[in-house]
């Protein structure tokens, strides 16, 4: 394993590392997280860094942000010694992060987010420059400094936007770019993007590709973190691969496939992602109706929200995994949201096994109705409370008896003990444990258990596998399918086409909160696909 | 851990019922005790008081504090131990205080209750102990209950009061109108002074029209918004009266404010009046500003009071009431009765 | 639902505040001819100036998500200490320093709670508030102090036909309103109040602006505390009681998010305030029943809070994104 | 040690400390009379602080409890007062004022919480304001129709539960019974905690948020009622200042118990050992005659070190 500083000092790469992990090492109550990492980053170069959750990446970019520091080894940046203590450490010498969650301020304009920390000021006449116009100077913001300052930050991240606008107005793609054009408002030679296209549109994450493409041939640095394989594979010059806090695949991106990614990545022959279905494709939702047994479990009947979805009508049967692409803000979540009554419906009816679904969530729930959304810890989650908790959450109701509703909490107890073991939640968290200690895959199966433990007849599942490490990816397909043969319909949401084509019997694609084509399993064609959600591109 | 979660709420809170219903069995029984030993120690020195309690509701003003000090001082003089309460208006805190008394076997209990009303269980509950009971400068309402009231008659002293600042009104000539600074509505003092107010209003006619009722809940500030915002309104307002001295600082602030704050010889002066005769009112008085006070004699409240419980221990039984016939100084007597000014006599003592 | 028809309706509510303010007038204008004159303005003004004060610094303290309960023990505290060092002849001057000196001291104290031993703030200002208002009482002995007439002349003091009071509480919020919108100091304040983790991560100084935010609060108390005291002239017991609660309220009359990240001290803090005082100083002037006082101010504040929430529910459906309708966005 | 400060049972540990440190300087502190006294005082703190740790559980705050002691106090004695009483002297009496009392106190906390939970208003701006006008319309009710600002004379019956303390202590200890059991066994409990934690979450996982939301200050509501019962028997008084200077004790002893202000933390059993703490605290001062701006600046301090060990707690038994 070619793991020492030197190999991308192969003809790949003519530039020189910019930044240099030297044999990097850090443990956490005596548990190693990163063995002896090293690998560089060259100026105009993309690094992609894969590995499941846990592999190491973020403790790696921690100690590069200066959150933690390393054991044993040296970081060094622009080949100086570099130990950042704090997160301003970074930025001086030129680091710029882009997180996955956005830090931006809602309520600030985008101009004051650009320069919240070093916000050009008014300086008294006779010093002059660009430079010394920040930090230095009267504890006064210079509007009109800022304004063209912004200006100038936007137009090279291609937003034409007025710098004053809120970014509360922003959808999330814009958003993302501020976030981009806030680093090189730093002007950082070295940039982090973590997960940048968790929340993004097809559309918008192509953006950012060029954008990302572009920067570097300004000589730029990036390292960029992703679980999207299919992006980095397209994206990155060079690509590191971590495992167990091991470096265990390193070089130029051609030397990759994505096959070899995952294999090195979970270490095992993960030949297959999506398990096997024990029962076929369920048939066309037309001759659902007349197959005896087979009655749809949801249908869907012109469904009308004005603004946000129009005449929607589908029917999901028993036992079937029906997807829905789109592009990010087609509608899709606003569906479902519909769907479960969180948002209001104008027209349309919904049914379920036949009975008319109405009313707040709570009903439909007690009608077989379950809901993953997409916001795992502001709506799936009670972060501070217990795994058992947040598990039994939904149940509570049935396991309480009448008329005082006193709570049987033997029955509780049991239930979560056997949800746990059928999601396999990692054994080393107790019960009691606060879910704000888990792992994001694991705080997604306490999310689902929670719901597979309503017995829900028919399952809405909203982004389930964003941000999971694949070997929880395939845990939650498995489950998925699991329900599915035991006779609930499954209704999945998500923006990684791969994601679908690998796990649906059928296929219907959204486009401006209307239902733009439906695909069944022996026609999936991801060309036909994507020009469905794409096609008023074209016009 | 679990287990203590499961079992300790209803143990200790089952646990903790039962102590309880033992320990006020044994309060009970106890306070029952409590008579005897008070008796028996009473017939054993039959002239000798150790221990009084006081209960203020307040010591919010110059005047409570006067009455506080003076009570404070005696008992040190009588050789008594005095032990303090002051519940800040709340009912149920004195009782509270109260109770403390009785359990520590006081020998007399001296309370200015909140009101005329709340404080009659508190009464019983020392009769029940066979501890006497003084109500100072605040009457309870009519009750059975064993105690003794030492008070001033805020009505009749108030009507005096006002009745002289409207003799100066119709000295003017001219209709006057007037203001009143009530207290807190829930005060039976307060109540029994704009009562007094409003009778000797009434009384004087035509001579006097009351344009501005302010309510202050005995609180300054409110006291200044509420006055300005009435000579606002009433720029002619030539009479104000105070249910206590102790709002005067706001009067003068905003009567300055206007230019309106004069001696009673000079002209363009607001005829001034108030109730509790302290160190303020006097100083005003001697200064010439404040034509006449109500002056309840805090000290001759303060020795009655430790009076009548040294007069129960040798067991007589003292009046349900006994008045603090108090008088109106004005700038007429001010010289021959400023003697009998608490207020002069605290201001004096300051220089 | 959709954004045309909800447009004016925001407008509308957004002016929530300043409109129930002009409605207030109105009533009391066409009740009394006395109301709606420049002099009783000015009174109004004078009255409300140091509650006003008092609530600029609370609304530096709810802008940042923290509250300060302590606001009116420390006004308590230092009047007490001002008024005794006054009785014993020290000069002017040196007292006002004083009360100032207070506040900034009992605003250091809750900024150490607060960020150094990481308290909710409710809390360290609760205890903050009863510490010191038991300390107030200590001081003063719970005696009422007359203070000497420096202290009125203070108060009645004009300058180019304004009051002093006026000058100070004007001053104070110009000073504030520039600070907040104008220097990286406000703004940061803003992003702290919106999101702390972020703030912190984004590599603010989170903890520095916290502390200096609870030393502003403090040192406006002191002041508000001055500007009572030139009109009182005296302090007695209860002096500074509820000025936490006013000053909260006329902050959040104002449109300050208890929340956090939203709130301006002009017009928003100050109009809450005036509000507040015209409203005691109208019924007074058309002679109100006493008892309906706290009945009509309460029902008058309750309506600008249940206003202020509409605005953000009309607010909230505004930005919610649209899918067909406008086409622009996807 | 750090053990014992994380179990359930440490602030009744330190009442026993509290206990151990006041009995020899003052002998009265430890007879049973005394005791007694202590109990029965601290009641009503006890009704009010459950009721408040209810909704300091769901992440809101109740500062209207003491204006619900007024005026349901006042309505009460409207209602069986002896002398312009609407049913004085009717056997009735009693338990029709009992009854409209724990109505008051039920409807203010159902327009507290209508307020809350479904117009979005924030707690402390509703429990503000309807502090401010329920305490006005309770004085303004005394006055126009028994034009004086307190009731006596109230039927026997009623007083019982001030002259017999047993009584009164019986019915608080079921009440806070009551209240633990829904707390800690019964789904609404539960529901309680998970809207205090996330409103969000709960209202997707199917719970009623808002109706659990205005179940707790409606609860808040009944409990200060039954405060004002309390109150208004062992003062024989229908009073709106009855509690008025409770408010800020009944924060402080929740919070001294470990109850949290964010919401999804907290135990009645808890509330029982901070007002036990508060009270003995208050009690044993007062005997050893600290005057009482002392006794204020205690309980500050005391409010203080409990938040202090409640973030030492949470730092070093929940771990980071």
């Amino acid at each position: 394993m070619n793991s020492t500083p030197t190999h991308l000092e192969r003809p790949t790469t003519n530039n020189e590392p910019f930044i240099v992990f030297d044999h990097i090492e850090k443990a956490f109550f005596g548990v190693k997280v990163l063995k002896g990492v090293s690998f560089g980053v060259g100026v105009g170069r993309i690094v992609g860094l894969v590995g499941e959750n846990g592999a190491g990446k973020s403790t790696l970019m921690n100690l590069l942000g200066g959150n933690l520091q390393p054991d044993a080894g040296e970081l060094r940046v622009n080949d100086q010694h570099y130990a950042p203590r704090h997160s301003n450490d970074a930025r001086n010498a030129g680091i710029a992060f882009v997180h996955q969650e956005l830090n931006l301020f809602p309520n600030l304009s985008i101009a004051e987010n650009l320069y919240l920390t070093d916000f050009p000021r008014i300086r008294p006449a006779g010093t002059s420059g660009r430079a010394d116009a920040r930090r230095s100077g009267l504890p006064w913001i210079n509007r009109r400094a800022l304004r063209a300052q912004s200006v100038e930050l936007l137009r090279q991240v291609g937003l034409d936007l007025s710098p004053d606008t809120l970014v509360e107005r922003l959808p999330a793609g814009e958003r993302q770019l501020v976030e981009i054009a806030k680093a090189l408002g730093a002007n950082a030679r070295a940039l982090i993007l973590d997960e940048p296209t968790t929340s993004l549109s097809s559309p918008e994450c192509e953006r950012l590709f060029i954008l990302a493409t572009q920067l570097r041939d300004r000589g730029i640095a990036i390292i960029y973190i992703s679980h999207a394989l299919g992006d980095v594979l397209r994206l990155c010059n060079d690509l590191v691969v971590l495992r167990d806090g091991e470096m265990v695949g390193g070089g130029p991106t051609q030397d990759f496939t994505h096959d070899r990614l995952v294999s090195l990545m979970v270490g095992r022959q993960l030949n297959q992602l999506y398990p096997e279905r024990r029962s076929p494709a369920r048939p066309e939702p037309n001759e659902t109706e007349n197959v005896p047994g087979r009655k749809p479990a949801l249908q869907v009947e012109r469904v009308s929200q004005p603004g946000i979805v129009r005449d929607i009508s589908f029917s999901l049967a028993a036992g079937e995994v029906l997807g829905l692409s789109g592009l990010m803000g087609a509608g899709r979540s606003e569906l479902a949201r519909i769907l479960f009554g969180l948002d209001p419906c104008a027209s349309g009816e919904i049914r379920l096994n036949g009975e008319n679904l109405t009313g707040a969530p709570r009903r439909r729930i007690q009608r077989g109705l379950a809901f993953l959304t997409e916001d795992r810890r502001q709506e799936g989650l009670c972060l501070e409370a217990s795994i058992a908790d947040n598990m039994a959450l939904v149940t509570l109701p049935s396991n309480s008896r009448s008329p005082v509703r006193f709570l049987d909490y033997t029955r509780i107890n049991s239930a979560v003990k056997r949800m746990r073991e059928a999601v396999k939640l990692s054994p080393k968290a107790a019960d009691t444990q606060a879910v704000r200690t888990l792992s994001g895959g694991n705080q997604q199966k306490v999310v689902l258990g929670k719901w597979l433990l309503a017995k829900p007849k028919v399952l809405i599942l909203d982004e389930p596998t964003r941000g999971i490490d694949v070997g929880a990816k395939s845990e939650i397909y498995r489950l998925i399918y699991q329900l599915a043969d035991r006779g609930a319909g499954v209704l999945v949401i998500s923006s990684e086409l791969e994601e679908l084509v690998g796990l649906c019997d059928r296929i219907l694609v959204m486009r401006h909160g209307e239902i733009s084509g439906e695909f069944r399993r022996d026609s999936f064609d991801r060309e036909k696909i994507l020009a469905a959600a794409l096609h008023f591109l074209k016009k | 851990m679990n287990l203590r979660i499961t079992f300790s709420p209803t143990f200790f809170t089952a646990a903790f019922a039962i102590v309880a219903l033992a320990l006020t069995g044994c309060g009970k029984s106890d306070s029952g005790a409590a008579n005897s030993s008070t008796s028996s120690s009473t017939s054993a020195a039959p002239d000798q008081v150790k221990t009084i309690g006081v209960a203020f509701e307040t010591l919010q003003t110059e005047f409570w504090v006067a009455a506080f000090d003076k009570l404070k001082a005696d008992c040190a003089a009588k050789g008594i131990t005095m032990l303090e309460g002051v519940a800040d208006g709340d009912a149920s805190k004195q009782f509270d205080q109260v109770r403390n008394f009785i359990n520590r076997k006081v020998d007399g209990i001296i309370i200015v209750p909140k009101d005329g009303k709340t404080v009659i269980p508190m009464i019983k509950a020392a009769n029940a102990a066979n501890i006497p009971v003084v109500l100072y400068n605040r009457p309870a309402d009519p009750t059975d209950a064993k105690h003794t009231a030492v008070a001033p008659d805020n009505f009749a002293i108030t009507k005096e009061t006002v009745t002289y600042l409207v003799s100066l009104a119709k000295k003017t000539g001219k209709k006057q109108k007037a203001m009143i600074l009530l207290g807190d509505l829930g005060d039976v003092n307060a109540i029994g002074r704009r009562d007094g107010f409003e009778a000797a209003i009434k009384d004087a006619g035509e001579a006097v029209e009351v344009v501005a009722r302010i309510p202050t809940d005995w609180n300054q500030e409110k006291a200044l918004a509420g006055v300005q915002s009435a000579m606002q309104a009433n720029p002619d307002i030539g009479l104000i009266f105070t249910s206590s001295d102790f709002m005067f600082p706001s009067i003068k602030s905003v009567l300055s404010n206007l230019g309106k704050w004069k001696k009673h010889n000079e002209p363009g002066h607001i005829i001034l009046g108030g109730f509790d005769g302290d160190a303020t009112a006097y100083q005003l008085m001697a200064e010439g500003y404040v034509d006449a006070t109500g002056v309840q004699d805090v000290y001759w409240e303060a020795e009655q009071a430790i009076q009548v419980i040294i007069a129960a221990k040798d067991g007589q039984i003292s009046p349900t009431r006994i008045d603090d016939q108090g008088f109106a100084i004005t700038q007429a007597n001010l010289k021959e009765m400023e003697s009998r000014m608490w207020g002069a006599v605290v201001a004096t003592k300051k220089k | 639902m959709s954004a045309p028809n909800s447009r004016p309706l925001l407008r509308l509510l957004d002016f929530a505040p300043g409109a129930l303010f002009a409605v207030v007038l109105l009533v009391f204008g066409l009740m009394s001819d006395k109301f709606l004159t420049t002099d009783n303005f000015t009174q109004i003004l004078v009255q409300s100036s140091s509650t006003a004060v008092v609530a600029v610094g609370m609304t530096f303290v709810l802008v940042t998500a923290g509250v300060d309960l302590s606001v009116g023990a420390i006004m308590f505290c230092g009047a007490g200490l001002a008024g005794k060092m006054a009785l014993g002849g020290q000069p002017l001057s040196l007292c006002l320093l004083v009360m100032i000196g207070v506040g900034l001291l009992g605003g250091a104290v809750n900024a150490l709670l607060v960020t150094r031993f990481k308290l909710a703030a409710f809390i360290a200002t609760l205890a903050t508030l009863y510490i010191g208002r038991g300390m107030g009482r200590w001081i003063t002995q719970t005696r009422a102090m007359n203070l000497p007439d420096s202290f009125l002349a203070l108060g009645s003091a004009k300058w180019s036909g304004v009051p002093l009071p006026l000058w100070i509480a004007g001053g104070v919020i110009l000073v504030a309103q520039l600070v907040l919108s104008n220097t990286p100091f406000g703004r940061q304040l803003y992003a702290l109040g919106n999101n702390p983790a972020a703030a912190n991560k984004a590599g603010l100084p989170t903890t520095r602006l916290l502390a200096e935010v609870y030393l502003i609060c403090g040192a406006c108390a002191g002041l508000g505390g001055i500007l009572a005291l030139s009109q009182l002239g005296s302090v007695s017991p209860k002096f500074g009681e509820h000025y936490e609660f006013d000053a909260i309220t006329a902050a959040v009359l104002g449109g300050t998010s208890l929340f956090g990240g939203r709130g301006k001290v002009f017009p928003g803090t100050v109009l809450g305030a005036v509000l507040l005082k015209s409203i005691f100083n109208g019924l007074v002037i058309v002679q109100a029943d006493p008892y309906l006082y706290p009945l009509i101010t309460s029902a008058i504040i309750f309506l600008a809070v249940v206003l202020d929430s509409l605005r953000r529910v009309a607010e909230a459906r505004l930005n919610a994104r649209q899918i067909y309708a406008a086409p622009g966005q996807i | 040690m750090s053990n014992l400060v994380g179990s359930d049972l440490f602030v009744l540990f330190l009442c026993g400390i509290t206990f151990a440190a006041f009995a020899p300087f003052t002998p009265i502190f430890v007879t049973p009379a005394n005791l007694a006294n202590i109990l029965i005082g601290c009641l009503p703190l006890l009704l009010l602080a459950t009721g408040q740790t209810l909704v300091l559980i769901t992440g809101g705050i109740d500062l209207s409890v003491t204006a619900i002691i007024g005026l349901s106090s006042v309505v009460g004695a409207l209602v069986m007062g002896g002398d312009q009483g609407w049913l004085q002297g009717s056997p009735i009496a009693m338990p029709v004022a009992m009854a409209s009392m724990l109505a008051t106190g039920a409807l203010v906390g159902l327009f507290n919480g209508a307020c809350i939970a479904w117009l979005r208003m924030p707690a402390f701006m509703v429990t503000l304001t309807t502090t401010m006008f329920f305490s006005g319309l309770s004085v303004w009710l005394a006055k126009k129709v028994v034009n004086s600002e307190s009731i006596y004379n109230l039927p026997p019956a009623f007083l019982a539960f001030g002259t017999h303390a047993w009584l009164a202590l019986l019915m608080a200890v079921i009440a806070t019974l009551l209240a633990h059991l829904l707390l800690a066994r019964t789904l609404l409990g539960r529901w309680l905690y998970a809207v205090g934690h996330n409103p969000r979450t709960s209202l997707i996982s199917g719970v009623p948020v808002g109706g659990v939301t205005v179940g707790a200050y409606v609860f808040s509501g009944v409990f200060a009622a039954l405060a004002s019962i309390l109150l208004t028997a062992q003062l024989e008084t229908g009073s709106p200042n009855h509690g008025k200077t409770l408010l800020l004790d009944v924060i402080g002893a929740a919070v001294i118990g470990g109850t949290s202000l964010f919401g999804g933390k907290g135990k009645v059993l808890w509330t029982v050992y901070g007002v036990l703490f508060l009270s003995l605290l208050g009690n044993g001062l007062n005997l050893l005659n600290v005057s009482d701006f002392l006794i204020t600046i205690v309980k500050g301090a005391v409010i203080l070190v409990a938040a202090l060990l409640d973030v030492w707690r949470t730092k070093f038994v929940r771990g980071p």
